[in-house]
């Protein structure tokens, strides 16, 4: 059996990924995608350790975690395209007409 | 006791090796006779617009697609439920075990209607794919 | 029905008249004023018969309305609190709004100023909530209502917001009391927090199970089960409660170093002067003082600190009055001054002194601040006094009744101000000599600061009547001053024989030297056996025991015999005040005054003019009050305004930097949010110790 | 008097979800035509009745332990109903009511009213059901459900850029901060194998992994920062509800702030209140931190403000800061009740004052006179009453005791006396004085600066109208009748 220190740093390693592209890209739909990467590393150590322990909760909570990744995107997605029809990118620096 | 990494590491040469070979063969194999509609970018048979550099999509594929994932996830909350609705019946009775699951299901049945009523589901071409079908096939 | 069931009202009509004027005040003919008139007099009456009521014998303690009956802990609650020295102040209260409001018929209206719906709508308030606090039962309602009373003096203090001067005197009044306040705050919390275990009515400020009476019980008695002092000892942690509330009254009553508010806030309309310094905002902070003197009496400190406070502001102010050149600017240091000594009185042990000059002080400062409008009015609205001069025989009923305010003003026999200052005086000196130890020498230290402000108020005061009234005119305006009617020479009359005759209420001085039964406002405050009130715990009688049975041991000593230091007491401060009107009257009852009279040449003309003058005087005037005088101007101006202003400079600008977190890109608050993440994490990871 | 069943505790938060999906259904059978009338009053109903509903449930002791001890619990567990789901789902009905109404007027003559009132129904059924969430994966779930539809809703005028750029800046803080919040859920999970709060709370004793212990409760502490609008995941609020339509900026910085609340209050009084946890991660000293920072963020920057509705936006962050008290100011002694009981206090207080300050916003907006403090010049000539009012929310925001907002604040500064955290109360003092400045200029702009020439105000919506009306008699009534909220406040403090 794989140990689940692994799977707490495949998942570890996933977040830093998400986060990372958070942190660089400018595209709303990259940037959408690394969202769903996090919340997919959540996913992980929730089976994981839903294994770990033995009890069904765990997995079942990723399954809701799932769905509510998808609608989330879905709305994420509607914005983006609003964005695109009123600021001609989907640069998520350009709409900055809101600040200090 | 065998070590489980290496059925691991097996399934993951077959893995790379099929697709790999599979390529190359046909790579080796094929004739070569380039056209216009064999260089567009394939996207579940729905006909790109704009050039094939920055790839966009008729909205509606969007839509239809969204629609597609967030009721295709809700199906993947009915699984647990099947494998055990069996003994739960009998454990607990209809009220608690089939009522909850259909009360689900109407409401994802009523926010079907909506979206179909709202006309999401409906299929409109969009007038610049459709006047860019027409270049294509001249 | 008694008196007593009627006495929310005495709150509630101004209110009424606020709404009236604020909602229908454009369609109504006089633009409210009438509204506010009828309100205040209605308020003037029910006082009255509340008063009477309380001359009865009656008292009143009751708790209208609770917002939170504590689970476990205490009650906050909305209650009226009458005694005799609450019903003295609402006769006060409303009867100077009343004239107020009358007075200020002739001195808007007439006028035609524009915005009088909102001028109206503001005195309603006011009123409202100085009488809200005047009869407030608990500290949290008296804090409620301290703060609305600030917030009505910022809208009216900045009515003339178009000039530049009103909006930031505002701003002023408002920041500086704000800030005193929130010490308030902090000591009304305190006070909840230490006393909630004790009592289920911590906040209340008379009767058994009210604040100063556990706290009595705590010191006297040791009775310290239940209370909260943070570990302190129970003196000392009241000390801090104290001083923590003193906070507020020094804000409120423009005490040291936070009076700075009150000479800008003469930028607003003469009227609202009159209601803020006579009767409602500034007087509040001396009857909190008043109004929970059981509490202060019990920590010879804080005594000592008031009495300090007092003494120094008395002087303090007073010397700033001699070198102001317009009149209100003379008028507002005076009124510091004044606020100084019921300080002084009240830090020393004269309760009743205290009240007395509250009284007089309010009758003849109103009158003064109502004469100057006059004056003001006549001289199409010009302060400066030295485009003033000769007005004496041009409006005769606006210059004897402004003289006889100032001959009570600076306390010349037998006018209001000549008693009650005399009795505060008298009340510091006996106290300075009987009290043993440090608060002994600090009470005389006070009354001697209080004793040279004398001199100084005499000649500030004098200094004004005469550049205003005698002499020649010396602008165009001054020779053609404009008429005045008769709403305003009606309440300037009503106050200029108030102001003479007020003084009668307490001739303790004369009871004692001929055993006459006139002391009636001592009566009136002693509280004595039998009238109903002892169960209240707030008379005088009371507040004697705790002074010298507590910590405090304030006692009486007479250096010179009963009748001698009486008499010697009064001479003093005579001689000085007199001594002060003739200084001015040598330097500015000539035809043309001098500025400032630091041409020695000039001087020596004067002496050649006034054949009774001996030089010391002069030097007095000259080589030590104007130079004394100049130097507190100058630390007034920019040690505490510079503080003031930098404060909330520096909060601006950290603001306007703050804002600029907010980049506007997305990516950025990311940033943000990872790097606060990772930095929590990294604390918390190294002093948790997880790794 | 007939026993109802027991699921019919969850009534309220039941109703809202029914009128959601009614709404649904109105715009399924007729989707091309908007009727106003009957949309507004389909979710008016549904939120009066949810509002209505918990009222009752809360005088007839629902939310009390039964004569066993026992609280209803439903679905194994996972959720609850205590006195604490009781006053949010007041709190949340009510602020929806109003906003329902206001939007009667200000969404008129816009497109997509039906969606509109669904989605901000099912974001307060979100909300509401927050308020039942007895484990971390009902929390997320209900979380989720409230944070969607405001995303959508943010965005819903969809040619304005204002209000898309900040759904994007919303939504974006938003994903992330739900991805961190549920790396968190996770991380907790595996340190004590359950969802569950009370199991959670059951498995925390010596001996768990500090580490993953440690940033799962941080992480969580995220996720609450961002649904409350808290440094450092505040950078969304100034803009979703500066872009964002004014009742939709109420209900966001009212009730969605709530909602992030009892998240926390449930989180962290019930679950992870242990001398284990505090041991490894002393959050109680982590939201000292943030409240501290939070209000002084919050409040500076308002002070600086040009635009009225930003500067409420920041006072909202402010806010945020003085209720985040009631989390930094536990000590688990004695006074734990009184100071979760006086953020929840404060939190229904400012549900009604700040709703009534967003709804004259949109009253503004719907005037269309312009967002700074200068267009405001004199609005009191035209409206008097609207402007009387903001001047009560203003005041009662600031703390004056005009409103209930006086009580509320005394009772935090009282909270943080009594538990001995001086520092926080002296934070809050000294930033409810500078907010008195920024407040005030706006009552000064309406009452005191001339107005602009040719200023005219021609319609006063009849929606708009009751609805800031109401709020400002339900803020000013609060004052005399605080007494009621604090009882149950405290109530429903004690039991957690």
């Amino acid at each position: 059996m794989i140990p689940t220190q692994y799977y707490l740093l495949l998942s570890a390693a996933v977040f830093c990924i998400g986060i990372f592209g958070v942190l660089t890209r400018r595209n709303a739909l990259i940037f959408l995608m690394s969202v769903e990467l996090i919340l997919n590393a959540a996913n992980i150590n929730l089976v994981a350790f839903s294994f770990q322990y033995g009890n069904l909760s765990g997995q079942v909570f990723a399954l809701f975690a799932m769905g509510l990744a998808a609608a989330e995107v879905a709305v994420g997605l509607g914005i983006v395209l609003v964005l695109y029809r009123n600021f001609s990118d989907i640069d998520v620096t350009e709409a900055t007409t809101m600040r200090w | 006791m065998s070590n489980p990494w290496i059925a691991i590491g097996a399934l993951a040469l077959v893995g790379v090796l099929i697709p790999l070979s599979m390529i190359s063969v046909s790579a080796l194999l094929r004739p070569s006779v380039p056209e216009q509609g064999k260089r567009a970018t394939y996207e579940s048979g729905e006909i790109p617009t704009g050039s094939s550099q920055q790839i966009r999509f008729n909205i509606q594929y969007y839509m239809v697609a969204l629609l597609f994932v967030v009721f295709d996830i809700e199906t993947v909350l009915i699984f647990p439920w099947t494998v055990i609705y069996r003994d739960a019946v009998g454990a607990l009775g209809y009220e608690q075990v089939l009522f909850p699951m259909l009360l689900f299901l109407g409401v994802l049945v009523a926010g079907l209607a909506w979206a179909w009523r709202n006309g999401a589901v409906q299929w409109v071409k969009s007038p610049r794919a459709t006047r860019q079908l027409s270049t294509n096939n001249e | 029905m008694t008196a007593f069931d009627y006495a929310p009202a005495i709150a509630l009509l101004p209110f009424v008249s606020f709404l009236v004027a604020l909602f229908g005040g454009q369609y109504l003919p006089k633009k409210g004023a009438l509204a506010g008139i009828a309100a205040t007099a209605g308020s003037l009456v029910l006082s009255a018969w509340v008063a009477l009521t309380v001359a009865g014998g009656q008292t009143y303690n009751e708790a209208l309305y609770t917002f939170t009956a504590g689970l476990e802990t205490f009650d906050l609650h909305l209650g009226i609190l009458i005694d005799p020295l609450t019903a003295l102040m609402l006769l006060i209260v409303s009867f100077i709004a009343l004239l107020v409001h009358v007075f200020s018929l002739g001195y808007m209206n007439d006028e035609g100023e524009t915005g009088l719906p909102r001028y109206y709508a503001g005195l309603g308030l006011f009123t409202a909530s100085m009488l809200g606090f005047v009869y407030a039962d608990n500290i949290l309602m008296a804090f409620m209502f301290f703060e609305l009373v600030g917030l009505c003096s910022y809208l009216l203090i900045g009515f003339n917001f178009r000039e530049a001067g009103p909006p930031s005197a505002a701003k002023k009044a408002f920041l500086v009391t704000r800030f005193g306040d929130y010490f308030f705050l902090i000591g009304v919390v305190g006070i909840f927090v230490t006393f909630a275990g004790a009592t289920q009515t911590p906040g209340l400020f008379a009767g058994e199970g009210s604040f100063p009476v556990v706290a009595e019980h705590a010191i006297v008695d040791g009775a310290t089960e239940g209370l909260n002092t943070f570990g302190f000892e129970p003196q000392t942690w009241f000390t801090i409660l104290g001083l923590l509330v003193l906070g507020g009254v020094m804000g409120k009553s423009a005490q040291f170093p936070l009076h700075t508010w009150l000479p800008d806030a003469m930028e607003g309309p003469t009227p609202v002067s009159a209601l803020i310094h006579a009767a409602t905002m500034v007087a509040a902070g001396v009857y909190l003082v008043a109004r929970m003197y059981g509490f202060y009496a019990l920590t010879p400190t804080t005594l000592a600190v008031i009495a300090l406070v007092g003494g120094f502001t008395a002087l303090f102010a007073a010397t700033m009055g001699v070198v102001k050149q317009e009149l209100k600017q003379v008028l507002a240091y005076s009124t510091i001054s004044q606020y100084g000594y019921m300080m002084l009185a009240l830090g020393s042990g004269g309760y009743i002194a205290a009240v007395f000059h509250l009284t007089t002080h309010a009758v003849f400062k109103a009158l003064l601040f109502l004469g100057a409008g006059a004056v003001i009015i006549a001289m199409h609205h010009e302060e400066n006094m030295w485009e003033m001069g000769g007005l004496k025989d041009k409006m005769p009923v606006t210059y004897y009744t402004f003289l006889a305010g100032s001959l009570a003003l600076a306390g010349i026999v037998p006018f209001a101000g000549f008693w009650s200052k005399d009795e505060v005086l008298y009340e510091a000196l006996i106290h300075g000599f009987g009290t043993e130890g440090g608060l002994g020498t600090v009470f005389l230290v006070a009354y001697a600061m209080g004793l040279l402000a004398v001199f100084f108020t005499g000649f500030y005061t004098f200094r004004m009547v005469y550049l205003t009234f005698h002499g020649e005119a010396r602008t165009e305006t001054a020779k053609k001053p404009h008429g005045v009617r008769w709403n305003v020479k009606g309440p300037l009359a009503v106050l200029g024989i108030l102001a003479t005759t007020i003084g009668f209420v307490n001739l303790a001085p004369v009871k004692k030297l001929t055993g006459l039964e006139v002391d009636f406002l001592h009566k009136w405050l002693l509280g004595a056996e039998g009238s109903g009130w002892e169960a209240l715990l707030t008379g005088y009688e009371h507040y004697e025991h705790v002074l010298h049975d507590g910590p405090a041991h304030v006692l009486v000593g007479e250096p010179l015999g009963a009748t001698g230091t009486l008499i010697a007491s009064a001479l003093l401060s005579l001689g000085l005040a007199v001594a002060g009107v003739l200084a001015a009257r040598s330097l500015y009852k000539v035809p043309e005054p001098v500025e400032h009279t630091d041409k020695l040449g000039s001087i020596k003309t004067l002496l050649m003019h006034n054949y009774y003058q001996d030089e010391y005087q002069v030097w007095l005037a000259t080589g030590f009050t104007y130079p004394l005088s100049r130097a507190a101007d100058k630390f007034d101006q920019g040690v505490i305004d510079g503080v003031v202003n930098g404060i909330s400079s520096v909060s601006l600008f950290s603001g306007s930097r703050v804002r600029r977190l907010q980049t506007g890109v997305v990516t950025n608050y990311a940033l943000f949010i990872t790097i606060a993440l990772v930095v929590l994490l990294v604390v918390f990871g190294l002093t948790g110790g997880w790794f | 008097m007939v026993q109802l069943p027991t699921w019919t505790a969850l009534s309220p938060t039941l109703l809202l979800g029914l009128t959601a999906i009614v709404l649904l259904l109105v715009d399924s059978i007729d989707p091309d035509s908007s009727n106003n009338e009957l949309l507004a009053g389909v979710a008016g109903l549904g939120s009066i009745a949810a509002a209505a509903t918990s009222v009752w449930f809360i005088v007839a002791g629902t939310g009390l332990p039964a004569e066993n001890g026992e609280l209803i619990s439903l679905f194994d567990d996972q959720l609850v109903v205590d006195q604490m789901a009781l006053f949010f789902s007041f709190l949340v009905a009510s602020v929806l009511t109003l906003v329902v109404v206001a939007s009667y007027d200000y969404m008129a003559d816009k497109a997509r009213q039906a969606k509109y009132y669904s989605l901000t129904v099912m974001a307060a059924t979100g909300m509401s059901l927050l308020g039942s969430a007895n484990g971390l994966a009902v929390a997320f779930v209900a979380l989720e459900l409230a944070s969607l539809p405001s995303y959508a809703l943010v965005a819903i005028l969809k040619t304005n850029k204002g209000s898309v750029e900040a759904a994007l800046k919303y939504f974006l803080v938003g994903a992330l901060s739900s991805g961190v919040f549920l790396y968190g859920i996770s991380l907790v999970y595996g340190a004590t194998g359950s969802l569950q709060f009370d199991a959670v709370a059951a498995a925390l004793t010596d001996g768990v992994p500090a580490g993953i212990l440690g940033i799962g409760v941080l992480m969580i502490v995220g996720g609450v920062a961002f649904k409350t609008a808290s440094v450092p995941f505040h950078f969304w609020a100034p803009e979703a509800y500066e872009g964002a339509p004014a009742p939709i900026s109420a209900f966001l910085s009212s009730a969605s702030k709530a909602a992030g609340f009892v998240l926390a209050f449930r989180v962290f009084a019930t679950a992870l209140m242990g001398d284990a946890v505090l041991a490894v991660v002393d959050w109680v000293l982590v939201f000292q931190v943030l409240a501290i920072v939070t209000m002084f963020v919050g409040n500076f920057a308002a002070a600086t403000q040009e635009n009225v509705k930003r500067m409420l936006a920041y006072s909202s962050v402010g806010h945020a800061g003085y209720v985040l008290i009631g989390l930094a100011a536990l000590t688990g002694g004695s006074s734990d009740a009184y100071v979760l009981g006086s953020g929840m206090m404060h939190l229904l207080v400012y549900g009604f004052m700040n709703t009534g300050a967003f709804l004259f916003i949109a009253l503004v907006e719907y005037w269309d006179i312009g967002r700074t403090f200068e267009d405001y010049n004199g609005l009191a000539t035209q409206a008097p009453l609207a402007c009387a009012a903001m001047t009560v929310f203003l005041f009662s925001l600031a703390g004056l005791p005009i409103g209930g907002g006086f009580f509320s604040k005394f009772n935090l500064l009282m909270a943080t006396v009594r538990s001995g955290t001086w520092f926080l109360g002296a934070a809050l003092i000294v930033n409810s004085a500078l907010s008195l400045y920024y407040y005030t200029r706006v009552v000064k702009a309406m009452w005191i600066e001339e107005p602009a020439s040719g200023l005219e105000i021609e319609r006063y919506p009849i929606g708009l109208y009751t609805a800031v009306l109401v709020a400002a008699l339900v803020t000013v009534l609060l004052l005399p009748g605080f007494d009621a909220v604090s009882q149950t406040a405290e109530t429903a403090a004690s039991l957690l």
